[in-house]
């Protein structure tokens, strides 16, 4: 029998270090490079959209759709538990 | 619980909601939005809940037309804008009127009657998120399954 | 160069897996997938940070010095959906004890 | 109407979001509803496909003044989705599949109130039968009140998912609809609300959970090297670093897990015998969308990469050969039928990123043209056999295969769309399986023989174990134990039909079909610069 929990560990070792070696290449921490969007963001956001907080007009208005589909994966959560917790049980036939 | 738990949780009931609408309608001027509020309107139902065990029934299905109602107000918003432009447009900011205050870039003290629809859809997301958060609480915290 | 913010999210994330892959406890696997979640989310808002920067918000701001603003409108995102999936397992792990309980 | 594109999703959303209203209100009209909704929506995507043969490919920004204002600075700030030929078909095929798995659902999750305990003849059981059929002709007139009004809102919500993962052009979209598409599975697999289910779906969740939060990290590593969340302006900018790399591991590993192929097909087996079949054949759906995702970034947003493309090709002879040796030593039908399903999509991922190693030649172009349109087969084959699973769990109740015999005496018919089932998948003349597995086999023997070998031998593997099952649950006598608790109906046996029928038809004609709708989804995926032109003018 394959030991199960040696695979684990090494593969978690592994994992982590790849991680670390990651972040070792990533930009320093406050100084981030690509900000041509965030830029732009901050620039036009109050103007185009009316509204002085650039997050909600990002949530609400740049990504609507994301924000949309959020709501949407807490009404699946609400349908999921609403269906998982009903009392009436049958077997299962398919 | 005691009598004074639920005196003291009946007298901060008050507070907790007008916080909770204050963050919802105040979403394009300050930090908060829908979510945050509608999870701040979703505490009383936990706390409700917890207090009043037994002695009092929050309806499920009321709940759930909410979150429903709250769900199709933001996607009605979201097609509106489709007729003229594209879906998810904006079509109420900067038009002068309903919410249409245009703003200048720069910093200043912060004007309700802007940001076109993000002030509604700010209502629409805490309408839902406040009434999902609830039913979930109602859900696992109830004490017997329904059918 | 390896920033301490960054490696604190590192360490979250591997923590938070390791939960997931060696705990049997149902409510600890929820614990480590939460972990998780915050490491990745940590990352994603220290990933927008300028350094002197102040919140996006117009509304009576100290400076124009400002953060960038993507990261902390897809982390609102991401937070909302991990609450979704924790209720979710929460609950399934509420009714695998109480079946077991029969 | 350019509008088409955005409808296609925000209408089953819509009609979801609605849905438990209705289902309050009355059974009868709630899957009248969705049935329209499904209706509806195949409709749109049929325009929809017309309109991107006659226009090419379509960009549509979300909240713009106008849809084709994709980059306003030269670079795209909004959600923008794109549409080509292939995400097109594909979403036209699917939405066909999931309208007939609806149709069969309606007929299948009806019998599932005949849950009294008919195993005994004596007077108490058919007493608790009458019971039963009056509780139905009460819950039929009345609201309903056994969870179907929630099944079929994570039904359509699963759609919106599988819908989303067609159309995004954007990194973090992809992560909600990823989350839309677990969530809703996990409620899906849950359904029965037995433990077994609920133990299934708990880990579903939190693999997925945690998968879904790498591509998040995926995502999130990609944003911080170039800026941007689109995929078009990242393979405009990409140039493939470390970083770069790292993010597409974690984003594939995640896209992987999704599709369930060799590292990470352990979910597969226990959700898809936990959840009914409506919803396994839905499931597939999501899966093949989840490799469609993974050659969409893996191809055209991080441009061709041997090496990837290497390790993509070793997964999918790995997956074909897992795939059956592990249904091998299985017993239960559904077990077995997604483990085979695993092995058959090792064939998608095999054509397409042999034809993309191969790229620019003619055998390369035909290899990606054999894996797309394998993956037509592969829904319409593994679903015919998961289909025909459940109408034998339907009526026998038995879900190890090898306690069931004799059934073709009983259900010739039965046995006969089995049969068609097995030669299909496992690719012999003249059905569609054929078709497609050969234009693999001639296409990858130009990259090397030693694929086509062992395709072929999974291929051979595969009609082994079905032609066990075949005989061990349709042949010889029929035994006392096994009896029928449900007649087929007839609307099921009409579905399965149209299955075989279609089966057929592509099977008789793959040139046509090839040529007429392969062929251009197959162009589209090829060319990296027309995906970047279509955002960035």
């Amino acid at each position: 029998m394959v030991n199960f929990k040696k695979i684990k560990i090494i593969s978690l070792v592994f994992f982590s270090t790849f991680l670390v070696l990651t972040i070792s290449f990533l930009h320093p921490f406050g100084k981030p490079q690509a900000v041509e969007m965030d830029n732009y963001f901050i620039k036009n956001a109050q103007v185009q959209t009316g509204s002085n907080n650039v997050v909600s007009s990002i949530v609400f208005d740049y990504r609507g759709l994301d924000t949309l589909g959020e709501s949407t994966v807490l009404f699946t959560a609400v349908m999921g538990i609403s269906l998982i917790l009903m009392k009436k049980k049958y077997e299962q036939n398919s | 619980m005691s009598k004074i738990v639920k005196i003291v949780s009946l007298i901060t009931l008050n507070p907790i909601i007008i916080f909770g609408l204050y963050i919802i309608s105040h979403g394009h001027l300050t930090p908060g939005g829908g979510f945050q509020g509608g999870v701040i309107v979703a505490s009383i139902a936990i706390l409700i809940l917890v207090v009043f065990e037994n002695d009092i029934n929050l309806s499920k299905n009321l709940f759930s037309l909410f979150e429903s109602l709250g769900l199709i107000f933001f996607i009605t918003l979201a097609f509106l804008g489709t007729f003229k432009n594209t879906f998810f447009y904006n079509f109420l900011a900067n038009k002068f009127w309903f919410l249409g205050k245009t703003i200048h870039f720069g910093i200043n003290q912060g004007f309700l009657n802007s940001g076109g629809v993000i002030p509604l859809m700010n209502l629409a997301v805490g309408i839902e998120v406040a009434s999902a958060l609830s039913l979930i609480a109602v859900l696992i915290m109830s004490k017997k399954k329904y059918d | 160069m390896i920033s301490f913010i960054f490696l604190v999210t590192i360490l979250l994330i591997v923590i938070g897996t390791s939960g997931a892959m060696f705990k049997r406890n149902l409510i600890k696997i929820v614990m480590s997938v939460n972990i998780v979640g915050a490491g990745v989310n940590l990352f994603l808002i220290a990933l927008g940070y300028r350094s002197g920067g102040v919140a996006p918000i117009f509304t009576n701001a100290p400076s124009l010095n400002m953060v960038s603003p993507t990261p902390q409108a897809l982390i609102l995102t991401s937070i909302v959906i991990n609450l979704a999936v924790t209720a979710l397992l929460l609950s399934l792990a509420v009714l695998i004890y109480k079946e077991k309980e029969k | 109407m350019i509008h088409f594109i955005i409808l296609i999703i925000a209408i089953p959303l819509f009609s979801a979001f609605l849905l438990p209203l209705i289902g309050k209100l009355n059974e009868k009209l709630m899957k009248f509803w969705v049935g329209l909704t499904l209706l509806l929506t195949s409709f749109l995507s049929i325009f929809l496909y017309k309109l991107i043969l006659e226009k090419g490919t379509l960009a549509y920004t979300l909240g713009a003044r106008f849809p084709s204002l994709t980059a306003p600075q030269g670079f795209p700030i909004r959600i923008i989705l794109i549409g080509d030929a292939l995400s097109g078909f594909l979403a036209l095929f699917f939405l066909f599949i999931v309208f007939l798995s609806f149709l069969f659902s309606l007929k299948i999750l009806d019998g599932y109130h005949f849950l009294d305990p008919v195993r005994s003849q004596n007077a108490l059981a058919e007493a608790q039968r009458k019971q039963a059929l009056l509780e139905i002709s009460k819950s039929l007139t009345r609201k309903t009140s056994n969870g179907v009004d929630k099944f079929y809102t994570l039904y359509l919500l699963l759609l919106v998912g599988i819908l989303g993962f067609l159309f995004t052009a954007d990194f973090f979209t992809l992560f909600v609809f990823y989350e839309i598409n677990s969530i809703a599975t996990t409620g899906l697999i849950a359904f029965f609300r037995n433990k077994e289910c609920f133990k299934s779906a708990f880990h579903y969740l939190a693999v997925f959970a945690v998968g879904s939060l790498f591509l998040l990290f995926g995502v999130g590593l990609l944003y911080s090297e170039y800026g941007f969340l689109n995929m078009a302006i990242i393979a405009k900018n990409i140039q493939f670093s470390f970083l770069d790399k790292v993010a597409l591991s974690f984003i594939a590993s995640a896209l992987i897990l999704k599709a369930g192929i060799f590292p990470f097909y352990f979910w597969k087996p226990e959700a898809y015998n936990a959840s009914p079949v409506p919803a396994v054949i839905l499931s597939i759906v999501s899966s093949l969308s989840a490799l469609y995702v993974l050659f969409r970034i893996s191809f055209d947003v991080f441009g061709l990469n041997i090496i990837f493309g290497q390790i993509l090709i070793l997964f999918s002879l790995l997956s074909i050969f897992a795939g059956v040796f592990l249904a091998l030593r299985e017993n239960n039908l559904k077990r077995i039928l997604s483990y085979l399903a695993i092995s058959e999509l090792g064939y998608v991922v095999l054509g397409v990123s042999s034809g993309f190693l191969m790229s620019n030649t003619e055998s390369g172009f035909k290899a990606i043209e054999g894996g797309l349109f394998h993956m037509v087969n592969d829904i319409l084959d593994v679903g015919l056999l998961f289909l025909i699973a459940g109408i034998i769990l339907y009526i026998s109740r038995v879900r190890n295969a090898f306690e069931i015999r004799g059934f073709a005496r009983k259900h010739p018919i039965l046995a006969g769309f089995f049969l068609f089932g097995v030669l299909a998948i496992s690719g012999l003349p003249p059905l569609n399986g054929f078709a497609s597995k050969m234009m693999i086999y001639e296409s990858v023997f130009h990259l090397s023989p030693v694929l086509t070998i062992i395709a072929i031998l999974g291929s051979i593997l595969v009609l082994a174990v079905l032609v066990k099952i075949f005989a061990s649950i349709f042949l010889g006598a029929p035994s006392e134990e096994n009896r029928d608790y449900q007649v087929i109906p007839k609307v099921v046996i009409a579905i399965v039909s149209i299955f075989i029928i279609l089966m057929f038809s592509i099977g008789l004609f793959p040139k046509q079909f090839v040529t007429s709708f392969v062929n251009p989804a197959a162009k589209a995926l090829i060319s990296q610069q027309n995906y970047i032109n279509s955002v960035i003018h």
